[in-house]
């Protein structure tokens, strides 16, 4: 009889407390992120760029060169990072405010160009970092310290799915949205983003995941009804699938 | 007059909503005032305080760095606070959590309350803040504790109005707690 | 009227941006200033204003210039990088003699810094963090009633001179809160933008509110007519004198560090030190010719900021030939108190301690 | 053939996403708290024999709180 | 027996010679406006917002008030000219390397809230003002001073098709993209600009019309033969049609 | 190698850069710069580099932020407006002591203002037009030779300092061709910056390059450390005398003025007048002492500039209490001759004319 | 019913579009430059009765510098 | 030796081409050259002019306001230019589009050269540019004009140099115009 440990947590995951609210899913996040490039091996030869939002913090949590880029310019810091060590994988960790809202020329061009990156897109539907102000994926009737009404369609227009957007410009290998909402949604999660990390590897193209996850301090809900939050309200809106497979197209 | 006052401890005891309620009520009591919030660096979590400044001339500094009174609520804030109060200031100190010895009676005032259980035994461990208010305002009786009580409405929303009672009581569980 | 209500900073300008008859507010969230839109997304639909969550803060900025060319009172408000993600706006604003209030509640820099106070923006501020000659009025309040106030003055001015006008406080001022004695302003409306502003060519040949200035000569007749109003614009300046008249040594500084060092002057004077304070409210223009008039008295200076020196060029070049004037930075990073500052003046007053 | 889950209580803030996601519905949360105040979840000691060890507490876990252990016949 | 002048050139276009090239069709595209808001009778309550590019100079022939924005961010002061004058009409007259470039984040979010402005977006392919740089809709092959050896899809990306992705956003009332290369194609371009405006003028939301243009200068090409490249290069790459019209959904 | 070749500005900064051993160029089109991105589009991948056309002057920054965070030689070049937008990241470059070079060919402004040569961002090129203390090195070319040379030199510094490098043109020097002798540098990359950039953590921890100062008295270390680093810069000041030992009056201006000024000064000094020249090339840091060593000899001072008065501030803060600076500004928007500064040298002079 | 082009020859580029456009075939490039130093379009005279009055070439003109009149039978 | 030259004209006529040309051949001639080219306010069309200055010494300013000497294409640029023209200064007149009589011979120096003319009469209309270059360096003798004819391939792209005889021819037939 032998007690063999079932959770391995990977090394680069660093042995420390998060920053983050109870329940907040960047933590699931990141860990996906550690197991992926666990997986590949490329841990020693990844360089991460953090953008500004609650995952400022990514470098504390990942033992990875990293970079920390300016609000929403994480697509093209990550495009300079990627022209200057063309081996290395690069890839972002960036929330919806800053990939959706301010950083939305860098993420359209980056995807565009077909930069060999992967982009790690949280989309809590909230300003996290700031305080739970109004983001572009924001649901209709959600309310917000800047749309305390709740969002407006006719006043602040429809939520922005981005995956369908990025799957639909040429530069994109692959691109997929997953939740971290369950525990199968977790382990797809997981499939998804080692995915994209070995289309970058292949060479293939841009590749980027929206991981659809919680904000419990700024939905103002305990995590567990956020994290149901999830399944009903969000996914309805943002779907869930695989939204360009360069891959697959090829294999047509 | 003046008199300034560093209000500390963990995120969640409400040291911001006393900080607010004194500073209110010092408005309300015809006092110049001054209220600032300070988050610890990380911004979620952690620690909290705040600096109140109450005078009857214009105030210059609202960040004071040696203060002339402290309500400290949890531990680390006495450390990181109570060298800083001047000689013979004003320590409000909630004792439910921090021992009274800790706090150095020989060069300051030292007003020790069981914060927590006076809250407790009014039936809201969450007025721990209120109880702390009501001694420091009797302590220092830096104004009248009804002026303190008037204000309570400035700072509770009117969705939690029907707690103002509650919180008077803790107020003047906390100030008899000083008369003894 | 007059009763006090208890207002932070921020809410004390998004109060005064009401009061003063804004139309339009555009703005992206950035701390320590979220309280101005947050207060404003509920409170500006309800005054019939305009309130839009910009997609960045260039986008803000530009919005603020369409609004502007429309003759409507605007705001946009942020903090220090955002701030510098709208110096090309600005500069299209100045060139193009629009009206808009600016707020930037400076945070600590460079780059993402903190979010704690910091003066490290008065270079940008006062010299143009833009492109090209051209001036923003910049107000720098020390008090909660005094944000409310100039933020009142600003849209004033800004429509008086057609230019934009920064108000330029920090994370103290945004987040402290002081008694404010609200009070209505006398203008809150600017009609005589009816003759420049963009309405719909009636009856008349299409304006043109530009900044490209290609023709032999015309780019130096703008440059020419900006440094006019630039010049024009010293009618403006403001500042606190306290305790200057029988000082040795003149503090010189701004904003919540003028306010914190009012407290340190006050108590060294208490010691029988002669130290005095001189707070200058307007930052461009600069209150040269006070500072002068004090250097031709005979008195010392010093000057000091929560930056590494910024200012204090301003106070050298107000007083030079005359005197000089000494220099006490406090790091952004650390928060200031009156302690601080009472060694560098007792060294500059040649005092021991 | 036994499994038990491990909370590393420091690490845990009580958001109770493993109680959702635990098929066995043993774990709950303690009216323990941590150092950094929150109360943390537990698995009462008497209804550990009913865990699976298939880590689904540990996977939806976002503070890495969770360490689940099987015991396998040796070879 | 008497002599009728077929031509009428609408009076808010202004009666001077422009300082476009030879053959360079953003003219056509003028009068087209010219004509649309003549035609709505829309001409002294309109506000037009002129951006960087060949084009800037549109404020010299169309006798209209006028704002010049900074480059690509018309679609950003055209949200502070609406807001601030809701009754007026309101558009943007942008370049490809203006709206699709350095203003991708502007448009898209502009769209995206549904303002009630009208965009003509005038697609040459190339950067004209600055001397034929490469522009996002440069197609693959084309030689411009900066891709001298032709645009490249694997180093540069797909030329973005911005009426493709306006039409996804939830704020779009109108998307369609047209052409001036035949007297067929200027009368379909002048009927949906058109459309655009009245969409506007009825509230619907945001209009986007692309036309698809020549810049014989910077393609070195002969006006005519630039004017045949739009329909053997341009069109099979940038179909014309109508990629969004909520009327027709509305309608069904 | 020494061979004269005839060469543009523009075409010299990037023969440079290319010699310089520059891996990574990102930049977005905009006049008077363009011949840089479009020599480098055909030259820099056959030299095995990567030439990136950004979708926008924010984007090419902060490509060049993240290149320069693996310690590669990169540069951006653009013009005023497009170097207002870049501005966010210049400070974050600074902030994380991230190597880089920024080239502006500065136009007219405020606003689009023309496409013709200025020098009306010298503040925002000297005091950091963004936000937070920072400083970038600029160096200041007069000839195609010294365009070459600087921009060169440029990469060095960056590197050296860990800090952007500002090569500050005008649409004058971008446009004009000289003969230009070009050499190999003695450096085209930089190995000790392996101890620092980004590689992908092997066998060490990870490294990380941020700006982000939270934890207390960390943000103030941080910019006590950037401190010390902008006054170690002084050892790179530079600049060029002529004819200044026996003058009476110096004439300060730098880049196209200077030079054109020196055709000014050689025609009054053949006409008996004493006057001089100092052309800064460095114009951060300032070459305050240079001055002011020449204003404790007594003599007087004019500056002039291509703007309303901007470097004239550095001037007379270098002698300050010793002496101060005439200015004298030609306006943005005409175009400069040596004609144009007689009747203000001789005014400065004294001399009647 | 006769119909009649008119070049403003000081508007036209030259740039021939009308050329292209003429369903009768009948503009041509002159050998006449105008001010700007452009070869303007012109109908030679002698083929004026051949157009349509169909305004195409007008259409086209990126430059709007043709006029184009059509003769009507009086009412 | 010091002299400096504008040359202008229309945007087609090749101004910046023989500036370009003059100067690369100051630079073959071992001089210290400088050439800067200015467009017209409007970007496209209009008309243009360069600045070229050739000297033994390092040059000081590359712009010049009161020229010594000037290539004068069309009639629009003498009206700007020839009154900055100093006291007996060159002026080179193409008087195939301006009329000699134009230009004020009493101040200054004008060599009239039908350039175009000349140009066709070489069978190609578009050297009038060479011609213009050609009589001008006659008679400013500021170099020896094969050292000019050697500087075409400098100047005229590979693709083109089966041309450069006929330059050579237009150089030559615009400096003997001169001699005579
Ligand atoms: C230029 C600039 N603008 C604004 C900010 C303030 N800011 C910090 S994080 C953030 C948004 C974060 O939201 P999101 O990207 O959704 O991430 P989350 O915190 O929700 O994970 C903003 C606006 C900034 N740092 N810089
Ligand atoms: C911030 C900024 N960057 C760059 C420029 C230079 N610039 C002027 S126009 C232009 C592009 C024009 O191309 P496009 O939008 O396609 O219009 P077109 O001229 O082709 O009609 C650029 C890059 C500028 N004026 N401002
Ligand atoms: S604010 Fe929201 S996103 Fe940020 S740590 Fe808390 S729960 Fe997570
Ligand atoms: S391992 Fe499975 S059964 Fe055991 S506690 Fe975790 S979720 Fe429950
Ligand atoms: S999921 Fe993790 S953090 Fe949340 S309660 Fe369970 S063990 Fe604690
Ligand atoms: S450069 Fe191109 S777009 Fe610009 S005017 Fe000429 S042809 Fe038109
Ligand atoms: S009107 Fe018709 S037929 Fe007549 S010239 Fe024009 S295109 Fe030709
Ligand atoms: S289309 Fe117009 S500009 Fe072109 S040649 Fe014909 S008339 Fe002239
Ligand atoms: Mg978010
Ligand atoms: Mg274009």
């Amino acid at each position: 009889m032998q007690e063999i440990r079932v959770t391995n947590y990977p090394e680069v995951l660093v042995d420390r407390p998060t920053h983050y609210c109870p329940g907040c899913q960047h933590g699931i996040a990141h860990r996906l992120v550690a197991e992926a490039l666990t997986d590949l091996g490329v841990v020693d030869k990844t360089i991460a760029v953090s953008s500004i939002g609650c995952s400022v913090f990514l470098y504390n949590y990942l033992n990875l060169d990293t970079v920390e880029a300016p609000h929403g310019r994480a697509p093209a810091v990550a495009t300079g990072v990627k022209r200057a060590r063309p081996d290395a994988v690069v890839f972002t960790y960036q929330g919806d405010g800053d990939l959706a809202s301010i950083g939305m020329a860098e993420i359209m061009h980056c995807a565009n160009r077909g930069e060999r990156v992967t982009v790690i897109f949280v989309n809590n539907t909230v300003y996290g970092m700031t305080g739970g102000q109004m983001a572009p994926t924001t649901l209709v009737g959600q309310k917000t310290t800047t749309c305390p009404g709740g969002r407006c369609l006719e006043r602040e227009g429809a939520p922005i799915r981005m995956s369908e957007i990025i799957a639909s410009l040429g530069g994109t290998a692959y691109c997929e949205r997953v939740a971290v909402n369950t525990v199968k949604n977790v382990l797809g999660a997981k499939k998804a983003i080692r995915k994209a990390f070995q289309y970058q590897l292949d060479g293939k193209g841009f590749s980027f995941v929206e991981v659809l996850s919680t904000c419990p301090t700024n939905w103002r809900m305990t995590p567990v009804a956020a994290n149901e939050r999830v399944a009903s309200e969000m996914i309805p809106y943002f779907p869930l699938g695989t939204f360009k497979d360069i891959a697959a197209t090829e294999g047509a | 007059m003046y008199m300034d006052a560093i209000i500390a401890g963990f995120g969640g005891q409400g040291v911001m909503l006393i900080g607010n309620l004194l500073a209110y009520a010092g408005m309300h009591h015809g006092l110049e005032v001054t209220y600032i919030p300070v988050y610890g660096p990380e911004m979620r979590g952690g620690t909290a305080n705040c600096t109140v400044v109450l005078s009857d001339e214009p105030i210059g500094s609202p960040i004071i760095h040696t203060p002339q009174s402290l309500i400290i609520m949890n531990g680390p804030s006495l450390t990181k606070f109570a060298p800083r109060l001047v000689d013979g200031g004003v320590l409000v100190l909630n004792t439910s959590l921090v021992p009274e010895e800790t706090a150095d009676a020989s060069r300051v005032r030292v007003i020790g309350v069981p914060a927590n259980e006076i809250a407790d035994g009014i039936g809201n461990t969450r007025m721990a803040n209120m109880v702390a208010l009501g001694a420091y305002v009797a302590a220092t009786e830096v104004m009248p504790l009804d002026v303190v009580e008037a204000s309570l409405s400035s700072v509770i929303s009117s969705h939690y109005s029907h707690l103002i009672p509650k919180n008077v009581e803790a107020l003047r569980a906390g100030a008899a707690c000083v008369k003894r | 009227m007059s009763e006090r209500v208890f207002l932070k900073g921020n809410e004390a300008i998004a109060r005064a941006a009401l009061a003063a008859g804004m139309r339009c507010y555009f703005g992206y969230p950035i701390t320590p200033q979220n309280d101005i839109p947050e207060l404003l997304s509920a409170e500006l639909p309800k005054a019939g204003g305009e309130f839009v969550q910009a997609e960045s803060e260039v986008a803000a900025a530009n919005m603020l210039l369409g609004a502007a060319a429309c003759g409507v009172r605007a705001m946009t408000t942020s903090s220090s990088p955002g701030i510098s993600l709208m110096q090309e706006a600005i500069s299209y604003m100045a060139g193009s003699e629009l009206p808009g209030v600016i707020v930037n509640m400076n945070r600590g820099g460079p780059g993402l810094g903190d979010i704690g106070p910091s003066q490290g923006d008065y270079y940008q501020a006062t010299r143009g963090g833009g492109h090209g000659d051209y001036r923003t009025l910049v107000l720098a309040p020390g008090t909660v009633q005094e944000a409310y106030d100039l933020t009142m003055l600003a849209f004033d001015l800004a429509f008086h001179y057609r230019n934009p006008v920064m108000v330029l406080g920090d994370a103290i001022l945004g987040q402290m809160k002081e008694p404010v004695t609200p009070h209505t302003p006398a203008r809150t409306a600017d009609p005589e933008a009816a003759s420049w502003c963009l309405q719909g060519a009636v009856g008349r040949p299409g304006r043109i509110i530009k900044s490209l200035f290609l023709e032999d000569g015309a780019l130096a007749g703008q440059n020419t007519r900006l440094a006019a109003k630039y010049q024009a614009m010293e009618a403006e300046v403001r500042a606190e004198q306290f305790l200057v008249e029988d000082a040795e040594l003149v503090v010189v500084a701004y904003g919540s560090i003028g306010r914190i060092a009012k407290s340190t002057v006050r108590k060294l004077r208490n010691a029988g030190h002669k130290v005095g304070l001189v707070r200058p409210i307007t930052l461009f223009p600069f209150p040269s010719a006070m500072l002068r008039a004090l250097a031709d008295q005979g008195k010392r200076f010093l000057t000091l900021e929560h930056n590494l020196g910024q200012m204090v060029d301003d106070v050298r070049l107000a007083i030079r030939t005359v005197a000089d004037s000494a220099f006490h930075g406090h790091l952004p990073g650390n928060l200031p108190t009156p302690n601080d500052f009472e060694a560098p003046i007792l060294t500059a007053l040649g005092a021991d301690h | 053939m036994p499994s038990r889950v491990q909370f590393r209580e420091d690490r845990c803030k009580g958001c109770l996403l493993c109680v959702q996601a635990c098929p066995s519905g043993i774990i709950q949360q303690s009216s323990r708290f941590n150092q950094q105040g929150y109360k943390v979840a537990e698995v009462p000691a008497e209804r550990m024999a009913e865990c699976k060890g298939c880590a689904f507490c540990a996977i939806m876990c976002p503070d890495f709180a969770i360490h689940v252990f099987k015991t396998k016949e040796a070879a």
